[in-house]
């Protein structure tokens, strides 16, 4: 009982301390794709520490749902960082929550952000909670889908059990649907994370923020929570890219070693994750927002194709 | 048997309710505590009496009919468990109509209203509880033509003339939402229920579900229903359309659990269809639950504002604080967002989806992996599904009722924890919205329903087919515009594609072959020479057999 | 104490003819049609008691079957007449008709009654001599009111009638040259008691020519499409009263022939071959009724269309036959006889506060006249099929006997005509029944007389919907044991 | 024995004879010259049910060729004559189908309808002979209602048809029992009583009997 609690607390805390410093890293990348210094991989820390002690400014016309959002999305996004394999495949509330879980508790967090970019009333919020809903939709079926074609392999949701056995298959499990699964869920990676051909992270400029723009009214305190909750919500996507699909050296039984041997292969695996998202993020413009469904018909066309090649090769 | 006596207590609730509702008609105050108190007393006789079936036994009562017509109850596990989500709607949306109804005061005949409401939710009990196709029929008429009257209750207000006008027409969304709002949250809350249940006794009971074919129909059914109720929910500017079509949207979902139930059951595996089928009934017993709640918001909204278009709406947070919040908690469910019941109904039918994939064999695997081996294994079970022919799995739903209690466990102290210390240690100031530079940003600039939806409207074009106009009324000269005026009219391709077309073929058909009755006398006698010819010709040619 | 039911209207007719004012003729006619009520009562049950009566060296008889069709006459007469009262006596009050008229129209209407009851009680083929005066007797009824459109119709009448039964009176020397072969030529080789005792001898050609011939005579009378033409225009252009009777009485009349040569001639031809004419006519009627419902703007000939669909619906379930097929058909006589006239009624009202016909200018009957507007639109509910009235009873064991006996085709095609059908009728309705009311008319009943009339059929109507009566469901088995 | 008195030679000469007559009444185009036909039909008809009487020495056939010969032969005609007389008709009846096309499909009705006799051949050869020419002219009076505008011929139509019929039950069944025939004869004097009414009815509004304008009951 006491290591299953000390499991899950210290997943928490390594899942709140190693967010920022992906983001960190993402944008040290992406700025050395660029020919630039770029901020130090520290800087999310910082920027955080800042927000944390700052005054926040609240608009007049703003409901408690203003305030409750970012906490309430912060927290669906926590929980479910208990459910997805991290470092350990042996998830004490692994029973508690499976797949579908995690994708309808991102869509709790969304539907909460979205809320509240309404409730300040500028047209900005509006805009931003319209797009991000419009992503959304094409977003959960084909995220649900990829995954669904692993779990099939395996015969559960559960993704803990999904990462145990396919790390015990070894390199047997990489197979045709598996990979393709594996681009399906990394341009879904790449919507849900709010990456360049989707939506446009940096920026301001009212015509391609989607993400920026449901959280232009924080600041202070509330906008550091939404902040962090963003990043917890990347790192998890990509743990789930790493796991799921390449789960080797993740640590099945608790053991000291093993979980230092899970943490630091972890650490690479994200680090080469976000090598490739920074190297897609320069590489390709902003789509426009109606050339997404496309782009997002790909992926799940490709989720669709892994489902239908596992069922033919095993002739199920 | 204390179960005649509670059948019984239930009826006559019903009864006294509609007669007392006569009586008082004109006290208008009398009248709405009579009907709606004894609908609230009859709804708990109806939750005592189907909890007392669930889990006691069938209960059968046969009234005495000539030899040839009988008619009688006859209230299996199934119909309690209609009879309990019907009860249940009833309960919350009578206590809702007490105050509903000072909308009503002076203006409508209340004891009237009552009357119909009574006797609608009588006939609803009684279709889940007739035992024989006859009286089935004939309460099935009584519940729907109970229920136009409902509808055109209103009559003078426009969209209820076109809504009653078509007598088939009843279930369509628009004809919904036409009705006083209490009733249409029972109306789409309950009342569609009915149709699954017919749905339920005639594939299982009836046809015995022996034939894989009609799983996948009712799945189809199911998917393209799901698909165009949420469509059209999504562009839908009245508030209570909206509802009605995402009502359609739910029953897409519920008719999925069903054709899956079925599916599996046609192909063998008689553990997974019962899954499924709980799935679609728990999905069920949410959606009345939660639908009703939303169309009591919907209804007060209404009440207050006096209108439905969701243009017009904004705000309302600020001025009912509480019924936005539940209106919230309505909502939330109703997008299975976890922690909430929707979510656990969604899940189940996802996993029994997933499950069809997949062969039998890891059946035992998963049946040990929902029951879970950890600490909380606190089984709910529901295993009311016995009587129609599938072993009652104790399907534990501990799963995603114990995610829903992590997640409340961490959300409501960080909030609270949240709330307490901004309060106390930072300031903040209080400004206006950022608007860009902007100098002042009045409630104009913000996104409208109509924007918000703007998105999925561009994305379905071809199947919405959005004629949008644009109106600019200029003032003196040219250039300067006064105002504009935007109109936007979506397709109903339902409607338009599929319903008009085959009624304008009727219709110019028998235009045509309305000229049989010519007039002439001399064309009739030979029509009957015709016949006389060619029944001849019958004989001889094919008639020696 | 058949000789009383049949001497009792000409009696009453003679009578009417030589009374002098209005309050006579309409005292004597009332207590006529009471008297005629009670011997039919009486007569059905003795019938009910001992199955057969033969008298008048067994030229008249009654069985079980005659007695129904007995029942059903007496009673819509009986109500015929009340309604008449109102109905005449409303269109006397305005000048439409004057006493002369009235009183040839009490004498007609009690020979009227007298002759359809003759149909009921023959013995022997001269069940054709009965339809053919019913023709001749409601032929001058309809020309009461010498307007054009009542005289063109009841020319047609006559002439499309009268060419049928020529055709049925071949059919029915075919009979009996059938019959002659195996009885010899006594008197009573043309009774239905020894045609039925040896039916199966004859020989099958001959009897399938007879039954064709019969099907397209009485078939016109009784108004199966294509021999239909006639119904609209006589049932519009008489009197309410009188096409109360004609679409509630007269046609099942018809329809007895065709049943009582049905049962004889299948006995010989092999029930398939008569089954199968039969849902062809049931099917055609149906088919025709269909569009003619639809786009109606004539309320009466709506009715009209729909008695045609409804003698289609009788066709199809005799057609499909077992106990079931003929148990729904022959109450579905009784029903669609309770059901049309009390519609026929309703119409009639409408007709006397709104004097014109179109669909179109008539609205809001609810509001101006209550009771008449409630009556019409629950029988509109009733006639339609909709569950908890009588005619859906029927309609329903007819359906069921399609699926059990097999013509799923057939009863598929039925089921989907009725739901056109409903739609249609109920859209028709609908216009005349809700709505505002047309500016100048004012609110209130016609008079009483028709709303006790309709009283009475209302009663039938919803009573039979739920629960039958023992000694009735007997009596109706015992006329399917007979037609089988 | 009957088949010795069905194929003596009067009666082939009678049956010819009536369709010889219908054939006139086919041809007519005056209304005067189709009465008389239809009169010498009738008691040609009397004369076959007489010989059948005779021969078969059934008495009430006496009675029902007497009623024929009085009802049929001079009753009905003048009634005719009388309502022709009375209504100042003109004297010529306008017709759909030209006379020479009406004989020809006169012609290929009567051949149709012994064709049809024979393929059921039930009977023997002569009374089939009769049954066929009963047959044809219940079809010939049908068609010439069809095809006559004027009310009165239609009246007439439906009259040969009837005399077909009491052709074909003479020689089917040497005649129905009395009381039917008498009641048969009795319907069909009143029918045509009333037939009259409803003619002068007719003419009385319509100011004429011409059957074509009588078309305002539609749909």
């Amino acid at each position: 009982m006491i290591s299953q609690i000390a499991i899950s607390i210290s997943q928490i805390i390594i899942i709140l301390a190693l967010a920022p410093l992906l983001s960190g890293i993402i944008k040290k990348i992406k700025a050395f794709f660029q020919i630039r210094k770029g901020p130090s991989i520290f800087q999310p820390y910082y920027d955080i520490a800042k927000l944390l002690r700052k005054d926040s400014v609240i608009s007049e016309n703003v409901s408690w749902i203003f305030h409750a959002a970012p906490v309430i999305s912060f927290a669906a996004v926590l929980t479910a960082g208990l459910i997805v394999p991290v470092f350990i495949s042996q998830l004490p509330f692994s029973f508690a929550g499976d797949l579908i879980a995690v994708v309808y508790l991102f869509a709790l967090a969304r539907f909460f952000t979205a809320l509240a970019s309404l409730d300040a009333g500028s047209s900005f919020g509006g805009m931003g909670g319209s797009r991000e809903m419009f992503v959304a939709a094409m977003v959960e079926p084909a995220l649900m889908l990829s995954i669904f074609a692993v779990a099939l392999n395996v015969g559960s949701t559960n993704l803990s059990l999904i990462s145990q056995t396919v790390s015990a298959m070894g390199l047997s499990a990489v197979s045709p649907y598996h990979l393709l699964a594996f681009v399906a869920l990394f341009i879904i990676a790449i919507a849900e994370t709010g990456r360049i051909p989707v939506d446009n992270p940096s920026t301001h400029l009212e015509l391609t923020m989607i993400h920026e723009a449901m959280i232009l009214e924080y600041s202070g305190k509330q906008l550091a929570i939404v902040e962090i909750s963003a990043m917890v919500k990347q790192l998890l996507v990509f743990s789930l890219l790493a796991n799921i699909f390449f789960p080797w050296g993740i640590a099945t039984k608790i053991s000291a070693v093993g979980i230092a041997v899970a943490l630091l292969v972890f650490l690479i695996k994200i680090v080469i994750l976000g090598a490739l998202m920074a190297m897609v993020e320069t590489s390709t413009a902003k789509w426009r927002l109606f050339r997404l469904p496309d782009l997002l018909s790909i992926s799940l066309m490709l989720s669709f194709l892994s489902i239908v090649s596992f069922i033919i090769v095993n002739g199920g | 048997m204390i179960y005649n006596n509670i059948f019984y207590g239930l009826i006559i609730f019903f009864l006294i309710g509609a007669m007392l509702s006569i009586v008082f008609n004109k006290k208008d105050r009398l009248a709405t505590y009579c009907s709606f108190l004894s609908a609230v007393g009859a709804s708990v006789f109806g939750i005592i009496f189907s909890l007392s079936v669930i889990f006691g036994e069938t209960f059968s009562l046969s009234l005495s009919g000539s030899s040839f017509l009988k008619f009688g109850f006859f209230v299996d596990r199934l119909s309690a468990f209609f009879i309990l989500v019907i009860s249940v709607a009833v309960f919350a949306v009578s206590i809702y109509s007490i105050g509903y109804m000072r909308e009503y005061y002076g203006k409508k005949n209340i004891g009237y209203l009552g009357f119909l409401y009574n006797i609608f939710i009588l006939s609803m009990i009684l279709v889940v509880s007739a035992n024989n196709a006859i009286m089935f029929l004939i309460v099935w008429q009584l519940m729907s033509v109970i229920s136009f009257f409902l509808v055109i209750f209103e009559h003078e207000k426009p969209e209820t003339r076109k809504a009653g006008i078509v007598p088939l027409h009843i279930w369509l969304p628009y004809a919904h939402p036409a009705a006083p709002s209490n009733v249409s949250a029972l109306m789409s809350g309950v009342m569609i229920k009915t149709a699954i249940y017919m749905f339920i006794r005639v594939f299982f009971d009836f046809l015995g579900a022996g034939v894989l074919w009609w799983g996948f129909l009712v799945f189809a059914l199911g998917a393209i229903s799901a698909l165009t109720g949420i469509m059209y929910a999504v562009v839908e500017p009245d508030i209570k359309r909206m509802l009605a079509f995402s009502s359609i949207e739910n029953i897409g979902i519920i008719l999925l659990g069903i054709g899956a139930s079925m599916i599996f059951l046609a192909s063998g595996s008689p553990a997974l269809s019962a899954i499924a089928a709980i799935a679609a009934l728990y999905h069920l017993l949410n959606h009345s639950i939660f639908k009703g709640l939303l169309f009591i918001g919907a209804g007060s909204i209404l009440f207050s504002t006096h209108t439905k278009n969701i243009e017009e709406l904004g705000g309302l947070i600020k001025k009912m604080p509480v019924m936005a919040l539940l209106f919230l908690i309505g909502v939330l469910s109703i997008s299975a967002l976890p922690p909430f019941s929707g979510f656990v109904s969604e899940w189940l039918l996802l996993q029994s989806l997933l499950l069809s994939f997949n062969s039998t064999d890891t059946l035992d695997r998963i049946a040990t992996d929902f029951t879970g081996a950890g600490a909380f294994d606190r089984s709910f079970s529901f295993g009311f599904l016995g009587n129609a022919g599938m072993p009652s799995t104790a399907i534990s739903l501990s799963t995603p009722v114990i995610l829903s209690l992590i997640l409340l466990f961490i959300s409501i102290p960080s909030v609270i924890w949240y709330i307490k210390n901004i309060n106390t240690r930072g300031k903040h100031q209080v400004y206006e919205t950022w608007g860009c530079g902007q100098p002042v940003l009045t409630a104009r600039n913000e996104y409208t329903a109509c924007a918000f939806s703007k998105p999925a409207q561009m994305w379905f074009k071809n199947i919405f087919r959005p004629e949008r106009e644009l109106r600019a009324s200029y003032t003196v000269s040219p250039l300067i515009k006064e105002s504009f005026k935007f109109e936007l009219h979506i397709e109903q391709i339902f409607e338009r594609y599929i319903y008009l077309p085959v009624t304008d073929i009727i219709v110019s058909r028998s235009r045509t072959i309305k000229y049989i009755q010519t007039g002439s006398i001399h064309a009739y006698l030979a029509y009957i020479f015709g016949t006389m010819v060619i029944l001849m010709l019958y004989i001889i040619l094919g008639g020696s057999s | 104490m058949i000789e009383y039911l049949l001497l009792a209207p000409v009696l009453i007719s003679i009578l009417c003819f030589f009374t002098k004012t209005r309050k006579q003729v309409e005292s004597v006619s009332l207590a006529g049609s009471v008297v005629t009520l009670l011997l039919g009562l009486l007569l059905v049950v003795e019938v009910y008691k001992y199955e057969i009566i033969v008298t008048w060296q067994n030229a008249l008889f009654a069985d079980s079957f005659s007695a129904f069709i007995v029942l059903i006459v007496s009673i819509v007469g009986f109500v015929a007449s009340l309604y008449s009262i109102g109905y005449m006596g409303h269109e006397y009050d305005h000048g439409v008709i004057e006493v002369k008229k009235l009183r040839l129209y009490y004498s007609l209407f009690h020979i009227f009654m007298f002759t359809m009851l003759l149909v009921g009680v023959t013995n022997n083929l001269g069940l054709w001599i009965a339809i053919e005066m019913t023709t001749l007797v409601s032929a001058l009824l309809m020309i009461l009111y010498s307007r054009k459109s009542s005289v063109e119709a009841a020319w047609k009448y006559m002439i499309i009638c009268t060419v049928g039964i020529t055709f049925a009176l071949f059919g029915t020397i075919l009979t009996y040259y059938a019959a002659v072969d195996i009885l010899g030529e006594t008197g009573d080789a043309l009774n239905w008691t020894s045609l039925i005792a040896v039916a199966d001898q004859f020989d099958p050609t001959i009897m399938k020519l007879a039954f064709i011939f019969i099907l397209i005579g009485y078939g016109t009378k009784a108004g199966l499409a294509p021999m239909h033409t006639w119904l609209p225009d006589a049932y519009s252009e008489s009197p309410t009263p009188v096409g109360a009777l004609l679409s509630g009485t007269l046609v099942n009349c018809a329809m007895y022939g065709i049943i009582r040569f049905y049962s004889i001639a299948s006995k010989s031809t092999g029930a398939d071959f008569t089954g199968n004419l039969m849902i062809i006519f049931g099917l055609l009627s149906l088919g025709i009724a269909v569009p003619f419902i639809i786009i109606q703007e004539d309320y009466k000939r709506l009715l009209a269309y729909s008695s045609v669909e409804h003698m289609g619906i009788i066709a199809l379930g005799i057609g499909f036959g077992g106990v079931f097929g003929i148990f729904g058909a022959i109450l579905h006589m009784f029903n669609h006889a309770m059901t049309k006239s009390l519609m026929f009624f309703g119409a009639g009202n409408i007709l006397l506060k709104h004097d014109t016909k179109e669909i179109f200018n008539v609205t809001g009957v609810v509001k101006t006249m209550p009771v008449t507007g409630a009556m019409f639109v629950v029988g509109t509910l009733a006639l339609t099929g909709s569950p908890p009235f009588s005619i859906f009873i029927s309609e329903f064991t007819i359906l069921a006997a399609g699926f059990s006996q097999g013509h799923i085709v057939a009863t598929v095609l039925f089921l989907l005509f009725i739901i056109m059908i409903f739609a249609g009728f109920f859209n028709n309705v609908s216009k005349m029944a809700f709505g505002m009311p047309k500016p100048g008319i004012e609110k209130g009943e016609v008079s009483r007389w028709t709303l006790f009339a309709m009283g009475i059929l209302m009663v039938f109507v919803i009573v039979l919907g739920v629960y039958i009566p023992e000694p009735f469901y007997v009596m109706i088995m015992r006329v399917v044991e007979i037609v089988r | 024995m009957e088949e010795i008195v069905f194929n003596s030679g009067i009666m082939q000469l009678l049956i010819a004879l009536i369709l010889a007559s219908t054939f006139l009444i086919l041809g007519s185009t005056r209304l005067y010259s189709c009465v008389k036909a239809f009169g010498i039909q009738s008691f040609l008809l009397a004369c076959v049910a007489w010989v059948v009487g005779f021969s078969t020495g059934k008495i009430d056939l006496y009675i029902v060729a007497f009623l024929t010969l009085i009802i049929k032969a001079a009753v009905i005609p003048y009634i005719f004559i009388y309502i022709i007389r009375e209504i100042k008709v003109k004297r010529e009846i306008e017709l759909y189908v030209g006379i020479s096309p009406s004989l020809i499909i006169g012609g290929v009705l009567v051949v149709i309808s012994y064709y049809l006799i024979r393929s059921i051949a039930v009977i023997t050869e002569l009374s089939s002979f009769a049954l066929s020419a009963s047959m044809s002219l219940v079809s010939i009076g049908l068609f010439i209602m069809i095809s006559r505008k004027k009310a009165i011929m239609q009246m007439l139509g439906i009259l040969i048809m009837e005399n077909g019929l009491f052709l074909g039950a003479i020689s089917l069944t040497h005649g129905m029992p009395l009381l039917v025939e008498l009641g048969i004869f009795f319907d069909v004097l009143i029918a045509v009583l009333i037939m009259g009414i409803l003619i002068f009815r007719i003419n009385k509004t319509f100011e004429t009997i011409d059957t074509d304008k009588l078309k305002t009951l539609i749909g």
